[in-house]
């Protein structure tokens, strides 16, 4: 952290911040609008594979891999908290630093939220056979 | 090695972690990528509609009787419609340095590519009109009215390259210090291109796979 | 006109006489076709929306008077649907969304710190498009030939053959055509909330109602597209043989409830959201503190924002798709009340830690927290597959959609007109008939609905002109019908509250309430520039923050007060740093003009008339190449390379 | 923390708070008499029965939370008055174990009941088991039975205490299949088949209606589950291959040979005569019925003859237009259509 960030470093950072505030969001996107048209469609076509996959597999992936973007974002909020947190302590005060912190506190919760959505999907496609209407 | 790790120290660093991302967007940029997200969205329905219909339709697409769609004539207007973003970025990058002769030649470039591209549409409905129409079923419905409602996309960023060719024309109107008008249906136009990629694989491309 | 003639400390009085040169409009019939004050849109928003929610009302007195007895005979069947239909879809998208679109149009600048909206002409052009629309939508009634087919207007009932007549065309154009001014407007808001706050006010700054308005519009930025689709597609299906929502040619009828849905889920939390807003802004004036938990109310309104695009499928539960997909979307639903019960916690707690005044606007809040919390639970039970599919299209789901939006949208707008009519007016409404309406649109609202949950649980279903009288249904509605008079005779106490204040109420004063946002630094009614110093922001509550006050008295700078010419301030995105003083626009006659002529469109598109459809196309695309037409300017200035 | 509540006006009648659960405890009473209701709190089938339970489940969770919030407003209320500017205090410990925590527990452990109770629901009868079709037009229910040639309308028989498997289609728009007191709802989309099943624990008449809004006279589409002895419904069943029932008196005969030659047999079939229309429903057995028009009016023979003579004024915009009978021959069609058991 000695290091002064140059102009990539800081729109990385920048991004970054953005990532640990919506990439669960995102990734909750990817996984409803996947799982339910992958099961919708497949079963109103009376078949249950998805290009060779069995559709319970094709499912799971839309289960786990959004669900491991999503907890990598709420790494990141978790990550601008403490290095917020730390910088606050230390007893900088700057706007842009609070306003930091508060958009990590939103994108912890806000991931939370959407890894208990994720989690419930992944359960109901263990509970239920894909295409029982 | 170390210094890839104070590159990603320095992202991760507080300073990086609270740069402001986006800033000084002007209010008429916001408006135009506003207003672009939400013909995006539209086109996102349309697209959406256009799978939820086929998979919902049964196993042969296009129905009985309509033949794939020919690729020859969508290619080409590919090869006409994506490029004709380039004049545009040239142009902007022109007036950006107060040189209206490139904002009205890239302009002028980019509105013959586009009406090549409107009179190719017209081609390849001529074509397609002998086979089926908008009324024969529901692929014939999707077909002309999602590549329709891309083809008034393509005439509005037409009305709007050749609004701004003849404000320009006129003299005036754009140079380094004013060109915010340039940008924004610079934007207007690259998405009305980079819809149409996502058209071609739907429309034309998909029915193949 | 009003106090603030005496200099403040800090700007002299050639700057106010400069400003107001510059910003006032005269009071003539052409100021009045051409304004492009927020301040005056707002209020044309607030009155134009209360007109048409007199319209819905009214109809809805009617249904509950034919609803009274079994077997009643006021209306006919074609007469009720028409009249249910015209009162959903009014009250959704003319009476609430505007009415909430009026309050952000008159309070958001005000609220930031600026002159105006970003883009004062489309607020305009937005305004007269929703006058437009809504005029046609209504004028159908009088014809017969109003929409007729429930405000979600499922296929394929909204279709040509099942469907004659112009009945859902006016449905799929009417909302076609308002669907321009909520979009214009939203992105409007948007703009103006990223770029022109006030100096320092970050986002984490920025006042509840401002974020509310802002997650607003978003969602109707990425939620009305889907609605628009339907509509479109549906018009082509009735007017030009397409097939989209037509089995017999390939289409397929649930195309129409996903892309509603997607469009419709939202759209509740469209309507919901800046109520929420508005109690977040109630509130510390009433309890005399700050909202607690400020981030997390800012969480829960940008989470509830993007999770109600993800439940659109619990509308569908009956529809017999997969269980499985179905899961998917009540999982969504079900955790998007967590959120909300953050919220509903966080004033709360903030009503416990503060001090209580209990006038009018603090009565309305607290109505709707009884309120919405009652429709937040019957919410979450239609999360829940099973349970929704037993009582989804009862009254049980009627019950709880009207706990949901007068609890969530009727009860805040209400709470909202008596906190802000000493702001817009600068007057003080009757403390007393505020009260007396309160408690008869309280206790109006609780009778007409409540039965309604057991009159749907007993097995009756919505949208019925009429049911027999065995079936254990009479009492609970004749206790709705009522009801419905009663809460009627509150909201007429309401109106006769709103002209009382105008006509006879004392003058307000810039800050009755002594509220924390900066609305309540302006005058009362606000300057034609709202503000003659723009303040630089320090806190949360900038209002009650010393050095934030300073900061337009003592400390007024000159790139603060901008009385050269008609400009307000431009900040950075995300921390409103200082970027540049913009000009804004002089009022236009271009905007009527442009909604008058895309008025000519949608009529011309609905008698069939399509030579003058394509005619209005071609001069809307003359007006807006004529409004947006550069200023020609030396060379020196635009700066052209010699 | 001065206390200026003397000064604060007083809030108007507090007690008008538990008015609504007395409301909620009247009006239960009240259809708890009523013996006609279709209600779905007195549920006769398994499927109701389920959700039923889930229905109590999620009422007293609801009750309980409620009873928290309007303890903690009225605390306030009561206890909080003042003007002075509050400073303090950011308890968002509170805010987040009330707000979210507690819900979270609830709203998670409520979703698991509810997909038990959505697998239950799921679990229909199985592939062999007897199977009714049941095909919705406006406004009306056409009822058919798997391997049998005849029809009839708005009246499921089912034998009581077996699973029988309900396939829905519709003629034209969409409509929802509801017996709130023995199964939620299924929709019937056009161009589609849909399944359910139903389950009725006791014999007995169950109240069904149209619950997806379906036009003009959505209001009139109601229909009946008769759940009887296994014995009572073979008979049924037998019945329904069987040519209706001959007329025995003069006036029957009169009366059917009105309904043959007449405009009726261009529309409506009777088993047995000439009469095959397939417009308007089957009136092979329509004696028996327990209503006209899917639940309009009673079946009685002065509701027949008025719906008979003009059924507009009856059921509005119904598509039997009215009927030129000569007055007559009406009393010997009356009693034609009324021996049609």
């Amino acid at each position: 952290m000695t290091t002064r960030p140059g102009p990539h470093a800081r729109l990385t950072g920048g991004l970054l911040l953005w990532y640990g505030v919506l990439g669960g969001a995102v990734a909750w996107a990817v996984h409803l609008i996947a799982a339910w048209s992958l099961d919708e469609l497949a079963c109103a076509a009376k078949s249950e594979r998805i290009a060779g996959v069995p559709l319970w597999q094709a499912l799971s992936i839309a289960v786990f891999v959004p669900g491991v973007a999503t907890l990598g974002s709420l790494l990141v909020a978790t990550l601008v908290l403490r290095r917020t947190g730390q910088a606050r302590a230390a007893g900088a005060h700057d706007r842009a630093l609070d306003r930091s912190r508060m958009l990590a506190v939103v994108g912890v919760w806000a991931n939370l939220l959407f890894l208990t959505i994720i989690a419930l999907g992944g359960v109901a496609v263990l509970v239920f056979p894909p295409c029982q209407g | 090695m170390t210094d890839r790790g104070g590159v990603v120290a320095a992202a991760t660093g507080v300073e990086a972690l609270t740069t402001e991302e986006p800033v000084g967007r002007p209010t008429g940029w916001w408006g135009m990528v506003m207003f672009v997200a939400t013909e995006a969205t539209l086109f996102a329905c349309l697209l959406g509609s256009y799978f939820y219909l086929r998979f919902q339709h049964g196993p042969s697409w296009p129905p009985e009787g309509i033949d794939k769609p020919k690729l020859l004539i969508p290619l080409v207007m590919t090869g006409v419609l994506v490029p004709s973003s380039l004049p545009v970025v040239w142009a902007e990058h022109g007036i950006r340095r107060g040189q209206p002769w490139r904002l009205r030649a890239g302009l002028a470039a980019t509105l013959v590519m586009g009406l090549s591209f409107m009179a190719l549409l017209v081609i390849e409905y001529q074509d397609d009109l002998q086979h089926f129409t908008m009324t024969t079923n529901v692929y014939g419905s999707l077909f002309y009215v999602i590549t329709g409602f891309h083809g008034l996309h393509v005439s509005v960023g037409l009305m709007m390259i050749g609004w701004l060719l003849a404000a320009s024309l006129r003299g005036g109107s754009f140079g380094s210090h004013r060109h915010e008008r340039v940008r924004n249906a610079a934007i207007y136009w690259h998405f009305v291109d980079t819809v149409w990629v996502a058209i071609l694989f739907t429309i034309y491309l998909s029915p193949r796979l | 006109m009003s106090t603030t003639l005496s200099t403040p400390p800090g700007i002299g009085r050639e700057d106010l006489a400069r400003l107001a040169e510059h910003w006032d409009e005269p009071r003539s019939l052409r100021a009045w076709f051409t304004t492009v004050d927020h301040k005056k849109i707002g209020r044309r928003y607030l009155v134009t929306a209360a007109f048409f929610f007199v319209l819905a009302g009214l109809s809805a007195l009617v249904m509950r008077t034919q609803l009274a007895r079994p077997e009643s005979g006021v209306l006919s069947p074609q007469e009720y649907n028409q009249l249910f239909t015209m009162h959903g879809t009014a009250m959704i998208f003319l009476f609430a969304t505007p009415m909430l679109f009026g309050f952000g149009n008159f309070l958001v600048p005000l609220m930031i710190g600026s002159r105006d909206m970003a883009f004062p002409r489309l607020n305009a052009f937005g305004y007269w498009v929703f006058l437009f629309a809504g005029l046609f939508m209504w004028a159908s009634l009088p014809f017969g030939a109003a929409p007729n087919n429930g405000w979600f207007a499922y296929a394929p009932l909204n279709q040509d053959q099942h469907n004659p007549g112009l009945h859902m065309d006016v449905y799929a154009l009417g909302l076609l055509f308002l669907g321009i001014s909520t979009t214009s407007g939203a992105i409007n808001f948007i703009v103006t909330a990223l770029k022109l706050r006030a100096p320092g006010m970050s986002l984490n700054r920025v006042p509840l109602f401002v974020w509310a308005i802002v997650a607003t519009a978003f969602m109707v930025v990425f939620a009305l597209p889907a609605l628009n689709t339907d509509n479109a597609l549906l018009f082509l299906d009735r007017r030009f043989d397409t097939h989209f929502f037509d089995p017999g040619g390939g289409g397929n009828v649930l195309l129409w409830q996903h892309l509603f849905w997607i469009f419709g889920h939202p759209d509740v939390y469209i309507i919901v959201m800046p109520g929420l807003g508005i109690v977040s802004a109630v509130l510390p004036a009433f309890t005399r503190r700050g909202v607690v938990g400020y981030p997390l109310i800012v969480l829960a309104i940008v989470a509830i924002s993007i999770v109600s695009f993800g439940v659109w499928v619990h509308h569908m539960f009956a529809t017999g798709l997969p269980q499985l997909s179905y899961s998917f979307f009540s999982a969504a639903s079900t955790i998007i009340t967590i959120p909300s019960g953050i919220q509903i916690f966080a004033w709360l707690a903030t009503m416990m830690l503060g001090r209580l005044v209990l006038r009018a606007p603090l009565l309305f809040v607290i109505g709707f927290i009884v309120t919405f919390v009652l429709g937040g639970f019957t919410g979450a039970m239609f999360a829940l597959t099973a349970f929704d599919q037993q009582v989804t299209d009862s009254y049980f789901v009627v019950a709880h959609f009207h706990y949901v939006l007068l609890g969530g949208a009727l009860f805040p707008i209400l709470a909202g007109i008596y906190f802000w009519l000493p702001k817009i007016t600068g007057r003080m409404y009757h403390e007393g008939l505020g009260r007396w309406a309160f408690w008869l649109v309280f206790t109006g609202m609780h009778v007409t609905f409540f039965p309604m949950h057991l009159y749907g649980l007993f097995g009756m279903p919505r949208r019925v002109y009429t049911y027999r009288s065995d079936l254990g249904w009479d009492v609970g509605n004749l206790i709705s019908s009522i009801g419905s008079y009663v809460l009627a005779l509150g909201l007429l106490l309401v109106l006769i509250g709103v002209v009382h204040a105008i006509r006879r109420g004392r003058p307000a004063g810039p800050d009755p309430w002594e509220g924390d946002s900066l609305e309540w630094s302006a005058a009362s009614p606000p300057e034609a520039y709202n503000f003659p110093v723009i303040p630089c922001v320090h806190s949360l509550h900038p209002t009650w923050d010393e050095r934030t006050v300073e900061s337009t008295t003592t400390g007024a700078t000159k790139d603060r007060i901008l009385s050269e010419g008609k400009r307000t301030l431009f900040t950075s995105e995300l921390d409103a740093r200082p970027e540049r003083a913009a000009p804004m626009p002089e009022p236009s006659f271009k905007p009527l003009v442009l909604a008058g002529v895309l008025l000519v469109f949608f009529t011309a598109l609905l008698l069939g008339a399509y030579p003058v459809a394509v005619a209005a196309v071609l001069a809307v695309a003359a007006t807006i190449a004529a409004w947006l037409w550069p200023p020609r300017r030396p060379d020196e200035e635009i700066g052209i390379a010699s | 923390m001065r206390r200026t509540a003397e000064t604060a006006p007083r809030p108007a009648r507090r007690q008008r708070r538990p008015g609504p659960m007395l409301l909620l405890a009247g009006l239960l009473l009240l259809a708890g008499c009523s013996g006609g209701s279709p209600s779905a709190l007195n549920p006769q089938g398994t499927g109701a029965a389920r959700v039923n339970g889930l229905w109590w489940l999620l009422f007293w969770i609801s009750v309980a939370v409620f009873a928290e919030v309007m303890a903690l407003l009225a605390w306030a209320l009561v206890f909080r008055r003042g003007t002075a500017r509050v400073r303090h205090g950011q308890p968002l410990r509170f805010v987040t174990i009330a707000g979210a925590g507690l819900p979270f527990i609830i709203l998670v452990a409520v979703y698991g009941v509810g997909l038990r109770d959505l697998a239950a629901l799921g679990a229909g009868p199985g592939r062999d088991a007897l199977t009714v079709e049941v095909i919705g037009h406006q406004w009306w229910w056409e009822v058919r039975y798997a391997g049998r040639s005849g029809a009839t309308a708005n009246e499921i028989h089912i034998p009581v205490g077996e699973r029988v498997k309900v396939r829905l289609r519709t003629d034209d728009v969409l409509h929802s299949f509801w017996v709130p007191q023995l199964m939620p709802k299924t929709d019937l989309i056009s161009g589609e088949t849909r399944e359910t099943w139903l389950e009725a624990r006791q014999a007995g008449s169950y109240r069904g209606q149209c619950a997806e809004y379906c036009g003009t006279q959505h209001a009139h589409m109601a229909f009946l589950v008769v759940a009887q002895p296994r014995a009572d419904f073979d008979a049924f069943l037998d019945r329904l291959d069987a040519p209706a029932r001959a007329p025995q008196t003069d006036a029957e005969r009169r009366g059917q040979q009105t309904f043959v030659q007449g405009t009726c047999a261009a529309c409506h079939s009777i088993r047995g005569t000439g009469a095959q229309g397939r417009v308007g429903p089957d009136l092979s057995n329509v004696g028996s019925r327990w209503s006209i028009g899917a639940g309009a009016v009673p079946n009685d023979a002065g509701h027949l003859g008025g719906w008979i003579a003009n059924s507009q004024t009856v059921k509005p915009g119904n598509a039997m237009p009215p009927q030129p009978v000569d007055a007559a021959r009406l009393p010997d069609l009356i009693a034609y259509l009324r021996s049609l058991e």
